[in-house]
């Protein structure tokens, strides 16, 4: 039956998780050099147009609406046929259309997510027809697979409360390959790619934690006690994540940063994101106080030896912290918090759920790296994927769109 | 030795300084300025206020020898035959200094 | 009987719709030129300010109270008198004074649009005493029309579900009107303004996004299904429009810039506003969809031809959007969604709502038209509508405010 | 019994005051030198940090448990030991994680709120040592005092709607304290500072503005008619505040500008705190236009006089302005509001609750000064306060986080 | 030619290049610099740090013949007789060239 | 008179300003730029575009006698020994003018 306050709720998480998108469009586009801000935002932002209207024309169908072998719905809700303002089927209280709503904000920041990996040298166009085919194949089957109904990493036993494996693994990985296929930005290893406003970086990621009380909370789906839940330890993961981040920093380099914080916040958002409605507060302290030396360490050290050129650490941030999160929702959790969970974590004695946290981080990696190869193929079909050289000297705000973003500042670069 | 002074469009910025490493001359100092020659600042696009637009300055220190040539290269890479394609001044300088080594003269270059 | 959830919603949806103003503050501030920015951001919050103060005084007793001749209200509820903590009498669900609560945010955000029209010349006193008059003269008439017990408009059975008439026309015939008899900018045809921080642009722009679902989906006045609905008309209308716009300039300049992208996106929700309660989602898809080409040809051809400086487009976007959404509204309604509608659409056979639009909209445009002018008339009794020449070269931070943006960064303009 | 309406609403309301945080980092970072913003920013942006997992650990225990002598709580709920899902004791239809989690964000706010008055010399590590101290020997036992059960200031019968006492005039106050001792900025009273970035100003003024529903109206607890008020008063006394403060600033300067306009709106919005629920519309009209001049005579006379360098004014608004909020709450409320006040206000004939209002004041004062002092010689145990000269020439940025706000835009300093 | 480098108020901009133009003194750089003379940057409203004050800096390269001239009409237009007025140098120029029509020397200005 | 233009890294602009007063150097005009040297950009911290690399310029005009006194304290006030020291170049200048006084020549500066 449907109940006014958990309409309001979800309304407003709606809401919130596609401020999610500008916020990231900040955090990105103050990461980046200035001659590149635009195209930077333009690639998250664009995505709410894109991936808004892929989402009612077929992709909640796909996602959600029947099942194919446990790999992909159907197209009976396509165009949102049959999906209505009654209750359910996914969520008892609410109406169908606003939770197709609130999914429909999730595959916008998905690949908006992606993005930040290739940004700096990645053809406009290339990128469009790149986040079209990747929402087809690797977003719809993985949001089917971990939420639809019968789908297969569900029926393994494994649990995701609000896409760690679907939003974060699968776009870090997938941001990895394509920041490789792509190749480096010029310059990489010569120059130091300076964020050219760290302000707005700080805007964005407040945007983002404000923006998850939405998406962690609302994966609750009801203003339920499991919703308070899952708001506080989003928060508290958050928090300590921030501190040990900024501890390492002082340890290894002596000065606290204010990127250092806020990437330190986002990574302990992102760890949280699959355990926040299974596990106890204490482990969402332990999760977030973990991912950042996690990460740091990955970004810092495994990146430099491999030597990929993964721009904002797409990979290293939300890959990592959300194979991390994974892990630590397979460790923690427990079916007194949520019993959507069949079983507790390993920490409590119990190794069922944490082998099926590991196999669905193995299938999600799996299918996002091999769906990327796949598309980059296909774009690679109609576009070069990067601009000329040329155009990545000059910047891709005047090469691929023609603007500028402060034209009246002096300064160059 | 000569200064060079090169008002350019904001465009030819990265080919102006192209045209000059090719030359090897690797000094130079460059700016962000506004400007307005006889064009006045009527018709480009990117015109920021009546009658002033943004454009790039080069200060180049050269040896004296050396100096045509730069300015042909100048010339070149800037030249678009578009009105405010802008202008070259050439001055004197007496003495340069490197601060690292305290060589002076050309040999500070 | 009050209802927690829907307080819980319309309190939020409150607090959206005030956020607006200043999304639309930096929208319309990065627009501008670097040396008018503060003026053009001052002009939108001081509004909000100015206007609640008169909503709480007289404005929302003369828009809701009582009814004289259909065209305004009473003095009754003046100061609040009356307006209590009960349900009703315009929701049955929410206190009174949340209601007017909601009402006051759209009397700020509307006379904020029309200086979207005015910037860079008008002079700041006389935009104040422009926008007192205003409010009186046309904003309060005009919503007593549209939403107030007896107004007019309704009266004739044309439905406005969230302001297409009472915010965006009036707000877009009023700036435009204004800019004409303002006159252009000083350089005006031999000068290029460009947006002088498009960062900023796309900031508000997403501010107006998030906000709007407040504004539309807060105008079911309840958490229920007529919201939900509202709220995926809204968002998918912008959505639409986003990738129209786009699409446009690609074709026409060969450069997609995020600059359309954003615009797009603003103009689809103002299409969408009228009738986000009352068109199917389909329609909805529609409406956004050709908004865009509607507004493009407006602004890129038939704005040249007229030659009047409607600086931001404030015309041009509101009012040419909000005379297509109710166009729109008049085509695609359906009574089985919202049953305020009387009839269907045109679209479904009956001409009789179509024609009430059509009056509507010109009544309004009449309303609008006319009381600017006359507002006008009045201000240039106590002052001139314009700055000085040399005012308007310096600038009117400084000539008009005395500040400066960015004083520390060089670069000229 | 826990209510969807309810949770959904201080759900909401809780990540609302979270935003604030934020808010007011770049309502500081705006107005400081540009080689100091990303050092401000980070002073109230690291505290998101580590006051959350303070608060979880002892805070909330320490403030909200039990009673210790009606200054203090105790243990027993510290790592949130006992703070459950259910309903209760503090409210009683939402979970009691909640009600903590609420609570929470006034305890990240309000030492942020100190930043303002250190900014542009003070030492990282000082501050943080600094801001870890004054949240246990000062804002835990405020919190107790004014919040808690048995706390001493409630006993005396005054009341503190939102935090009148707990964070403005305790935040203000230290902030002077600490400013006093820390001296004066480099070339005060030979150099002007100004504001690097307005709109940053305005873009942090009007978060704090919309974050403040959650804060104001959330303190009703639950989405009922008393939040509705609170909802109004709040925004009606920082519109009329707003309106004030340009006002006497065209009198006095014969110019009005943007940095004013939002000046006075956070300033209506502190002086409403205290009485929101508690006193009529009309009041929150006359304590948010008093509060313009009152602050504004403090700041431009009283503080010239004395020469202390409280850089960004956290004194004369938050202190001063909480005084008289505090002060108009005595004046203007009525029990018939809200109960929990036992007495009306001076205006309707009763001294009682303006005695208690007076004494509260003057307690939260020595509290927060003695508190403060007894910090600052602890920091200085551990570390100097002040960054070196030179460091302070440089800017606190490099110094301090080695970081650059935009490193591309030229500009000396 | 002469290079006549005027450094003035910022406010003082628009009445600079409103009086080189009364000259028919089209070509000019602009750009904006910080400085300090013997004023110290002390009491002036509107200085960015101790003793350093945001200015506006006008580089002419112009005929000999027309330098006094010049010189004479930025000394009016900048002036307000408050310290921090501003300051010119001058020095010569030895060669200009218009990019877009090689032009040298006088016709290049 | 000498003008003399140091373009050092920006990290040392305030011990260059320091040096500078202490000779009883007011004059000054500062500005950011953007520059390579031999260096060519490619170790240093702080780059931003591949080779180019954020100075800080001084421009000063002072009397012929002061010029080396002047030299010699931003050499070493600038002195790192790090590639990206800086350089600075002298050129002769033929008149200065005190906008509010009128005054000209070493008076004026
Ligand atoms: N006489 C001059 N003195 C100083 N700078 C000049 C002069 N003439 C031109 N410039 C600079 O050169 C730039 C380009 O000049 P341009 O518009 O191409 O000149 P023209 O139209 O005479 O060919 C101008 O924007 C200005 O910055
Ligand atoms: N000797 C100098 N060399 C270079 N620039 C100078 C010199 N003296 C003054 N300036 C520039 O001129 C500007 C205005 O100087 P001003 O303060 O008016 O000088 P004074 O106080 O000596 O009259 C300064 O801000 C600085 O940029
Ligand atoms: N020949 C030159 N002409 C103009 N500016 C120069 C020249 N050489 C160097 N510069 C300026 O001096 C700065 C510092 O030079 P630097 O890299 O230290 O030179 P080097 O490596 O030759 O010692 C450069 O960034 C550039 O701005």
């Amino acid at each position: 039956m449907l109940n006014t306050g958990d309409i309001s709720f979800m309304l407003v998480a709606t809401a919130l998780v596609l401020l999610m998108t500008p916020g990231l469009a900040f955090f990105y586009g103050g990461l980046v050099r200035r001659k590149n801000v635009l195209n930077t935002i333009m690639s998250s932002v664009f995505v709410m147009g894109l991936a808004s209207v892929m989402w009612v024309l077929v992709g909640y169908s796909l996602s959600f609406s029947g099942n194919t072998g446990g790999f992909i719905g159907n197209l009976d809700w396509a165009a949102f046929r049959n999906v209505g303002l009654e209750a359910g089927p996914y969520a008892n209280s609410i109406p169908h259309v606003l939770f197709a709503a609130f999914q429909m904000m999730f595959a916008i920041i998905t690949p908006a997510l992606i993005t930040g990996a290739l940004v700096e040298r990645m053809r406009f166009k290339a990128l469009i027809i790149f986040i079209f085919l990747w929402s087809v194949i690797v977003y719809y089957p993985l949001a089917h697979m971990v939420w639809g109904n019968g789908g297969l990493l569900a029926k393994l036993g494994s649990v995701d409360f609000a896409g760690g494996n679907v939003v974060h693994i699968s776009s870090g990985v997938s941001g990895l390959i394509a920041a490789v296929v792509l190749g480096k930005r010029r310059g990489y290893n010569m120059t130091k790619y300076h964020p050219h406003n760290i302000p707005f970086v700080i805007l964005g990621g407040m945007l983002l934690w404000f923006g998850w009380f939405g998406f962690n909370a609302g994966s609750a789906l009801k203003a339920d006690e499991l919703a308070v839940h899952a708001f506080m330890t989003t928060h508290i993961s958050a928090a300590c994540a921030m501190l040990t981040w900024v501890f390492i920093e002082k340890l290894k380099t002596g000065k606290t940063t204010v990127l250092g914080a806020v990437t330190g916040a986002v990574i302990g958002l992102v760890a949280i994101t699959p355990g926040a409605g299974f596990v106890p507060i204490w482990a969402a302290m332990i999760t977030g106080a973990l991912v950042s030396p996690i990460c740091y360490t990955f970004i810092t050290v495994v990146k430099d030896k491999f030597g990929y050129d993964d721009a904002l650490d797409a990979f290293g941030c939300h890959g990592i912290g959300g194979v991390w999160g994974g892990i630590a929702t397979g460790l923690f959790a427990k079916t007194s918090i949520n019993s959507v969970a069949q079983w507790d974590g390993l920490f409590f004695g119990d190794t069922r759920l944490f082998a099926a946290q590991i196999v669905s981080i193995l299938i999600t990696i799996l299918v996002a790296s091999a769906g990327t190869l796949i598309c980059l193929k296909i774009v690679k079909l109609f576009t070069p994927l990067r601009v000329t050289d040329r155009d990545e000297q000059e910047g891709l705000d005047i090469s691929e769109h023609g603007e500028s973003a402060y034209p009246s500042f002096v300064g160059l670069d | 030795m000569k200064k060079i002074e090169a008002i350019v469009k904001r465009e030819k910025m990265e080919d102006v300084k192209a045209a000059l490493n090719k030359l090897n001359v690797n000094g130079m100092t460059i700016y962000q300025v506004m400007g307005c020659g006889n064009q006045k600042g009527w018709t480009e696009e990117g015109m920021e206020d009546l009658n002033i637009l943004p454009k790039v300055k080069f200060d180049i220190v050269i040896d004296d020898k050396m100096a045509e040539k730069v300015i042909d290269a100048i010339s070149e890479a800037a030249y678009t035959g578009d009105i405010g394609d802008g202008k070259i001044f050439i001055c004197s300088v007496e003495q340069a200094i490197r601060i690292r080594t305290k060589e002076r003269g050309n040999d500070a270059l």
